[in-house]
Order: C-alpha cells, then structure tokens, then sequence
C-alpha cells in the first residue's frame, strides 16, 4: 500500500544530515556544557555554533539573542509569561488573537488568571488579523501584543510587519509564534520588526526536543524555567545539545532551501485543493486563497467527523489531520475554525493536508482517489446526511 | 490513537447501520456542536428487542460504540437492555481511550431515548430517565 | 594521556543501550504521538511504554503518574509552581531548604515576588535537613515541602520518609528532587511517603532532554507549560519522543543495575577521599560521613580556588568539578558549603569528584597521583598560602 | 570553559610569579571570599616599572591577567602604566568570557594599589583614586 505523509504541521521527519549531526553528540561527546573540562567545552562549543546557525536563518543580529528551549510551546509560554511578569510595573495588560495555537492562547488564559488583562483580537473569514484591530486593543497599560506569523491549522499568513509598525509607535512589544512558518518559507526577524519569536526544531526537518525564542537585544525578559546560569541565566536546565546540535543543522539546511521550497509545494497544495473541491461535493476550503502557507489545505467536509475520515485514510495508507495536532484528540471544534465564523457542526468535519518536501504529485493524486468513497461511506452512515436529503 | 483492535474492527466494518423505517422506538442523542449524534432505532416484540439499528456522525469510539450497542440489546428484553451501562458497552470493545468514554455513554443515553420513544408511542409511563443538562442532552 | 571522567553529577555518558534503542525515533518513526495515524500511534506506544518503565524504576504505583519533562529543571519549576498555583486556596507558604538546586530555590525565589511566602530551613554541618526543623516551619498556609533526596554537590541524603511522616500527618504536600540519586540508589516514591518526585535522565546514563515529575494521583496541580493535550493535558509541547524511549530505557537498566552500583563505587569513593586527605595536607571532606551517595567526594583545599585546580586537572585529562555544573561558571561560593557552616574562603576551594559506573582503581590512583603537584604549584602562587606560612 | 588559548597559555605557565622583597610599591586587593586575591609588586626606578611580580588567589582568568598586567607594566613609566585599563589587559588575553571580566577590573586596581602604595611609600601625594566599596574593594 502506497504510504502518504500530509500531516508535516504536526510535525516533519528529521533531515538525514541532522541526525547524523547529532549522532557524536548522543553518545561520545556527552559532556554537560557547563563544564569547565574539555566534555564541557566540547558540548558548548556545538550549542553556540548551532546557536549562530539558528541566528543566521532569521536574521537576528548576535546568536546572544536566541535561548534554545525544548520547544515551540515552551518558547511561547517563555514569551508571554516572560515578558508579561518582567514588565508589569509597566501594565498588566496584553493583546493577542483568537486563532493563536493553544501554548500562546493558555498561556494567556493562564495570565488572566494571574490578575493580567487579555484582549484577544479577532479575525476575518479567512482567518487574518486586522492591524486596525490591534491598534485598537493597545492601552497604556499594554506591554505585549503576540500574533502568530502564520496559523498551523489553516495556513493563513498574519500581516506582522504592519503590525509591528503600531506596536512600535506604540512602544509595545512584538512577539510572534513562527512555528509554522521559520524553515517553511523566509522569516526575518529585522524585515519583520519583531521583539520575540518562537519556533521549533522539528516544524522544519528537524528533531524533537529543540525550540528556541528569538529575543531581541535589551529586552525585559524574566526566566521561565528558573534555575542554573544556562542561556545566559534566562533558561534553566541541563541543554539538550544532540537535539540543539541538530536543530542548528536543520536552520542551516532551512537557509539554504526555503527559497525553493514554496516552489515545489504550491502547485502540490493547488492540485490538492483544485481536486477535492472537484471531486466531493460539500467541500469547503478553509483560510485565505492567496495570503497562506504553501503546505497547508484545510478543508471542512459537510454532515461528517474529521476523525472517522482520518481513520479511514489512516487504513490507506494516507496521515493527515483534523487541524492541531494539539487538539486532535480533544473533543471541542477547531477554535480557529470557529474564531473565522465556521458553522460548528460544519467544523467538526474539518481535514487538514500539510504537504511537505517529500511529497509528490503522485501522493496528491493517490489521496484525491482514496478519499471520495470515504466520504461517501461516512455520509451513508450520517444522519446529518440523511435529514438533509430528506428536507 | 490508542484504539483497541476491537474498537477498530467495530468502526471498519460497523454492524447494524441504517434505519428501521417501522421502528418501535427512535432514539436520537448529541448535536452536531458537540461532534457526536446517534439515531438509533428499535424493533419490540413481547418486549423483546428483535432488531436494532443507527445513524451515527462522529468520531471513531462513536461509530464503534453505535455497533456494539445495537449489537448487545438484539434478543435482549427492555428490562435487560435497559441495565447495559456505558460501561458494559466499552468493555465489550475491550476498553477506550478514557477522552473517548463520552461516546460509551452516549450509546447508552441513544438506546435508552429509543425506549423512552418506545413507551411513549404506546402512551404507556416510560421507566426511562432521561439525563438532561449534559453535554449531550437527550433530544 | 589518561582519561577520567570524574563529572558524572553533571552528566553521564548515555549507555550504549539507551542509544541504540533511541536511534529509530531519531528518523523512522518520527510521528508526532498526538496524532491519530501510524505514524502517531508508533510513537504514541513508545512513550508510554518508556512511562511504564519510568513508573517501575521508582514504584510508582501508576504510569500515569510520570510526567515527562525536558530536564530535571522544568520538573524542579513544574512541582514547586504548579503545586503552589494549585493550592493557594489553602494557603500560600512553602517550605524547602537551604541546600536545594539551584532550579529549586529559584522557583522558591521566583514564587516570593508572586507574594508567596517560603520558608528556608537549614541544615547541619553534614548537611542533613533536621526533619523538627520541617515541623516548626510548616504553618497552616503551607501547601508544599520540597526536600531534595540527595545533594548533588556534598552528596549527603536526607531524611525524607521521616520529613514525609510529618507532612502527611500535617495535610501538606512533600516533594522531593530526586535528580542526584534516581538511576544511583535505589528510590521508592512509596517507601519514601513523598507526593512529587524529581528526576532527569541524563544523570543516569539516560539522554539530554528528558526528565520526568512524578505526581501522586489525586495531587491538585496546575501546568508550568500551558498549550495543548500532551502528558494529560498538564505538559504541553510535542514530546521529545527519542529522549523519553531513551530515559525508559535507561530506567529499566537502573532497575536491573542500581542495586550493584553501591558495591561498585562506594570502594572507590573511599580509596579516593582516604588518598585525598593522605596526600595533600589542609584538604577537608565535605558532607556527612556514613549517610552520602556512593559517588560523591567533595573536598575543600584550602589557600587555592577550585577553578584554577580544575583547569589544571582537566589538562591532566581529568574532568572533575567545583559543585554544581550550573554554578560553575558563576563567581559565589557553593551556597550548599554555605549553608554548612564552611568558611567562605575556604569553600572557594571545593572540589567535587563524582564518580560513575566506568570508573576503576586505575583512575583513582591516577587522580591521587596528578592532583598534589598541582595544588601544591597553585600553592606556591597563592599570597593565603604564603601568609600563612609567615604566621 | 571558553577561554582563548592566549588565557589558557597564561594560566598554565604564568609569567612573574613571585613576591619582590624589595619592592617599590605592593598593591592588594580583592578578598577569599569574592574569591580572587591579587598581591602585586612592583619596583620603580626613575619613574619606570623595572620589574613586577605578583601572586594570586583566584580562578584561571585571575591568573592569567595577573601574569599579562606585570609582563605589561615592565618598562612602562608610572603614568603610562596607570593607563593600562581592564579592557586593555583583556584584549591583550584575546578577550576573557564576559563572566570573567571582573578579572580584569582586579589587575587594573591590583596594580593601581601597588602604584598608590608607591607614591604612598615615598610620601607624596598620589594620582591614584582607589575605588572602595567595590566587590572588589582595595585593601
Ligand atoms: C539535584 C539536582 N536537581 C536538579 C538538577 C537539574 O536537572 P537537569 O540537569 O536535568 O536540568 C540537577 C542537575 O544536575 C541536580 O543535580
Ligand atoms: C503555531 C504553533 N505554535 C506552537 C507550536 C508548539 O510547538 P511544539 O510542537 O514544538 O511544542 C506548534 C506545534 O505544532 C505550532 O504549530
């Protein structure tokens, strides 16, 4: 059976290269960085040579100003909770989206019950933030707006640049999740104007374990993991060198094939969505036509489960997704297909296909064969269905 | 997911779908908000269920808990039906994923609604009480 | 030039078990565990059958009740914040003690600027916890002690089932940082009445990047990451999927070998310390004498720093250390010596032998041979030295 | 740990060890317990450092500038000498790791102490402004 991998947002299998990186780091080179002998500087050298690659591939000024961290969704509770409490003789109040993944949208939730003010701004039907929006929100008393450069569920792509013109007029900081864009297409942290950015190793062919906040020099950040003087005293704990070692080799091969990589999934993506709209009736297409990620379609098929047609792909091969992969085995509808105003019942019959570099026209076409007679089959057993060819 | 081979096989190649357009009794549970609907039809004779079916929209454990459910209550009296929890139903699937059991206890909420349908169509006092104010309500 | 290897309290050398059986998850079987697909569930198995092995190491009576971290750090914030938050209904005081990791007391330290009240109990000269002490402080705000099961710099082990026989008879929660003894002697959450446990795989020739909180089942606490529904919605973050199959197994090793490791390395400990204090005058032993891990010798030289000794021995091909790793790099005298009543002077002379599973009489004798012409050059350059002799 | 080769070469084979009983000038300053201690000594001929010496209590970089501060003032005049900042000696070093530069702050007020102790020596008025209350406070 043909073996078909759409499911690159939940997460991408590491790059050859990045793990033969790694391997020396797994077993010989072990020492603890912070060590004074030769095991430790052996150690601290990689992490600072990964940690300039890393600096490298967003463009950020000195390596000094990323922290690696385990991952995405702890670079997004550093950021939030790190800023919120290092500047709240400042204000206790931030401004964030309705669409943000959930390390960003509980970690706000988090604060709110901590005694901070959270205004969640947000979207249009296409899922896009309005600057105006934001600029709305920002009181005195803000010291932090954090909007996502692009949503992992439906792929639309968050105007931060302008963004970052009010926040800094306003003087407020600028964080942004990149998780699902840093390594899938060209993120610079300077052309963006942002002050903090997450993202993580294995979003981009890289391994498990690894993530990192990018934090722009001068900063007011107080540590999240508290504890030794790793990361320049801003993130305890011993550092995972083999996956920060193979992080720092997937932001250099990130570097070198971003520019071709939206090249080859576009017209992957297209097909893919041309073909479903086509051949199943009762498809909606989520997110924006042209401002998104050119791995991801979403889409929303009518009277069905998301679960029961991935359950059924699944057995043919095909892995795909519902929409996070956070909330793929939670019950509630997809929160940011409900924040662009997609009916309920239709959001609970969400698919997500996230394309990535090994993926072919072949595997596209295989997944437009094998998925119409699910749905049919799925449909047949619906009652939604049912009721509506009755009426 | 961490479903168990039976739940699989339930779901794959689910018993009992469609609808008994003579049914003696109708039970329809969940909304689509909640991502789980069952219908599920009965046929009585001397109060004996004879025959069983269902209509289901959801997730994997609710398209398998569907089949078994309508599986187990088949030659059962409404008595007996009656006394199979949600329990019984996701033991006899070898067990679910514990975010999962809701579905178990939808089974339980449909079969119980077809009876309650059961009773009230032959205008008799219905045994059955229905749980209201939950997640999925009885409709 | 001989290599010895006497750091294993800032790290141990993966075994080669732990490797291999890490090696697919690196590449092949790199499915994100949160997905419902194969490629999901393979890793989805593999993590908890890695919980199952982490749970039976320390006898835990639940593998439910192992939450997977990414160092024994985020355990440390995880236990103390997250209980903390969880309970401050009941009140807001903590207890723990002078001598803690440094990802402990920071998170204590970080908890009073929140308005949280802690209280520090001392120790005594060997560095042992006077379990009266725990008593007297516990108040009816207290929520949580946090006692560590061993000191990773002196290598004293406290008292904990005694400390845990007043907690529970007084409602409170005990959690100990089991990161310096789990994996070395044998540890037993139920033996040792604790609540929460701590501990890291790579102090126990596990991997980077994997540590765990052990949380009795019924203990009200709250997330330290916030985001998605990993580690039962209490950990978010795509788990580090090749670091927790490496900890398990690493776990399930310790469950075969830890009873062994005592016979192995308390010999060595000896002959090291009895060669130490023979051979170098004005060198003291630091922690108590009968209740200490098998593979701690820590000493104080005095008229010398530890640094410079260090880097003496490290050119002699010995990887020793000053105390902790995390504060090796900092300017203060260990506040473990601190707080046991070792002159400050003096305790910036401390150095810390960990020995490990590797180590032979060979690379004791070595250490015993290459260590006094250097404390004795270093003596030679030290004005403490010469005005002593003077006197 | 990070420390350029120019350090390490330093440390392991330091230049000037020693005390000058004769001394012109002995400067002391930082205490065991901020753990560094740097005693230097110097001799002065003609308003000319001829010779200085030092010992040190102190980790790898408390060495290695001590021995780069004395090989540095040798031949230098009282004023050239009291020009020679940390920065100076650091870069002399190829740099110290940025928690290492108090270091360097040391050698400067290490010799600025001999130099104070100079003049003081001879009675007359002294150019140098010690700092006090310093971490590393002159003795
Ligand atoms: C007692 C103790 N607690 C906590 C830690 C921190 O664990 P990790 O190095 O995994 O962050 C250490 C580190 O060695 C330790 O010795
Ligand atoms: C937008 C976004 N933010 C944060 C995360 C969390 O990152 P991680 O999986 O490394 O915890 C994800 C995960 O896929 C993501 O898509």
């Amino acid at each position: 059976m043909r073996k078909v991998y759409f499911d690159h947002a939940a997460t991408t299998q590491p790059d050859r290269r990045v793990v033969e990186a790694m391997l020396p780091y797994l077993e010989e080179t072990f020492g603890n960085p912070s060590s004074i002998h030769d095991y430790g500087s052996a150690a601290k050298e990689a992490i600072e040579k990964a940690r300039a690659r890393v600096a490298s591939l967003i463009n950020a000024a000195r390596p000094e100003e990323i922290y690696f961290t385990s991952s995405g969704a702890e670079a997004d509770n550093f950021a939030l909770k790190g800023i919120a409490l290092g500047n709240q003789q400042k204000g206790k109040h931030i401004v964030t989206s309705q669409i943000e993944h959930h390390a960003v949208m509980h970690s706000a939730q988090t604060m709110e019950k901590w005694g901070f003010q959270v205004t969640y701004v947000p979207v249009d039907k296409y899922g896009v933030v309005d600057p105006a929006d934001v600029a709305r929100a920002i009181t005195p008393q803000t010291t932090l707006v954090s909007i996502m450069h692009a949503n992992s569920e439906v792929g639309t792509i968050q105007p931060i640049a302008e963004i970052a013109r009010i926040t800094r007029e306003r003087g407020v900081l600028l964080h942004t999740d990149a998780v699902a864009t840093v390594g899938i297409i060209p993120v610079d942290v300077k052309e963006l104007g942002v002050d903090l950015l997450s993202l993580s190793g294995h979003a981009f062919y890289g391994p498990k374990g690894a993530g990192a906040l990018y934090v722009h020099k001068g900063v007011r950040i107080v540590p999240f993991i508290d504890g030794g003087v790793q990361e320049g005293g801003r993130r305890a704990g011993t550092e995972n060198v083999p996956a920060i070692v193979g992080l720092g080799v997937a932001a250099e091969i990130a570097k070198a094939e971003v520019p071709g990589r939206g090249a080859q999934l576009t017209p992957l993506r297209d097909r893919l969505a041309r073909g479903l709209l086509e051949r199943i009736d009762r498809v909606y297409l989520n997110g924006h036509p042209t401002q998104r990620l050119p791995s991801h379609v979403n889409v929303c098929v009518e009277y069905i489960e998301g679960e029961s047609i991935l359950l059924f792909l699944n057995m043919q091969g095909v892995a795909a997704s519902s929409g996070s992969a956070c909330t793929s085995r939670a019950l509630k509808a997809s929160h940011v297909l409900t924040a662009m105003g997609v009916d309920p019942a239709l959001a609970q019959g969400s698919l997500l296909f996230s394309l990535g570099r090994g993926n072919t026209q072949e595997d596209v076409d295989y997944v437009l064969e094998v998925l119409p007679p699910i749905v049919e089959r799925l449909r047949q057993m619906s009652p939604l269905y049912a009721a509506r060819k009755d009426s | 997911m961490q479903y168990s081979t039976k739940v699989m096989e339930h779901f794959a190649n689910p018993h009992n779908v469609g609808e008994i357009p003579d049914a003696d009794g109708v039970g329809y549970v969940g909304n689509p908000v909640c991502g789980d609907i069952m219908q599920l039809y009965i046929k009585v004779q001397d109060g004996v269920i004879t025959d069983a079916k269902f209509k289901t929209f959801g997730c994997g454990a609710a398209i398998a808990t569907s089949s078994m459910v309508t599986d187990m209550v088949k030659g059962k009296t409404i008595d007996e039906a009656l006394k199979i929890s949600n329990r019984a139903v996701a033991e006899a699937l070898d067990g679910l994923p514990p975010v999962k059991m809701h579905c178990s206890v939808l089974a339980e909420e449909a079969l119980a609604s077809a009876i309650d349908d059961y009773y009230k169509k032959r205008v008799l006092p219905s045994p059955v009480k229905l749980k209201v104010g939950h997640e999925h309500e009885a409709d």
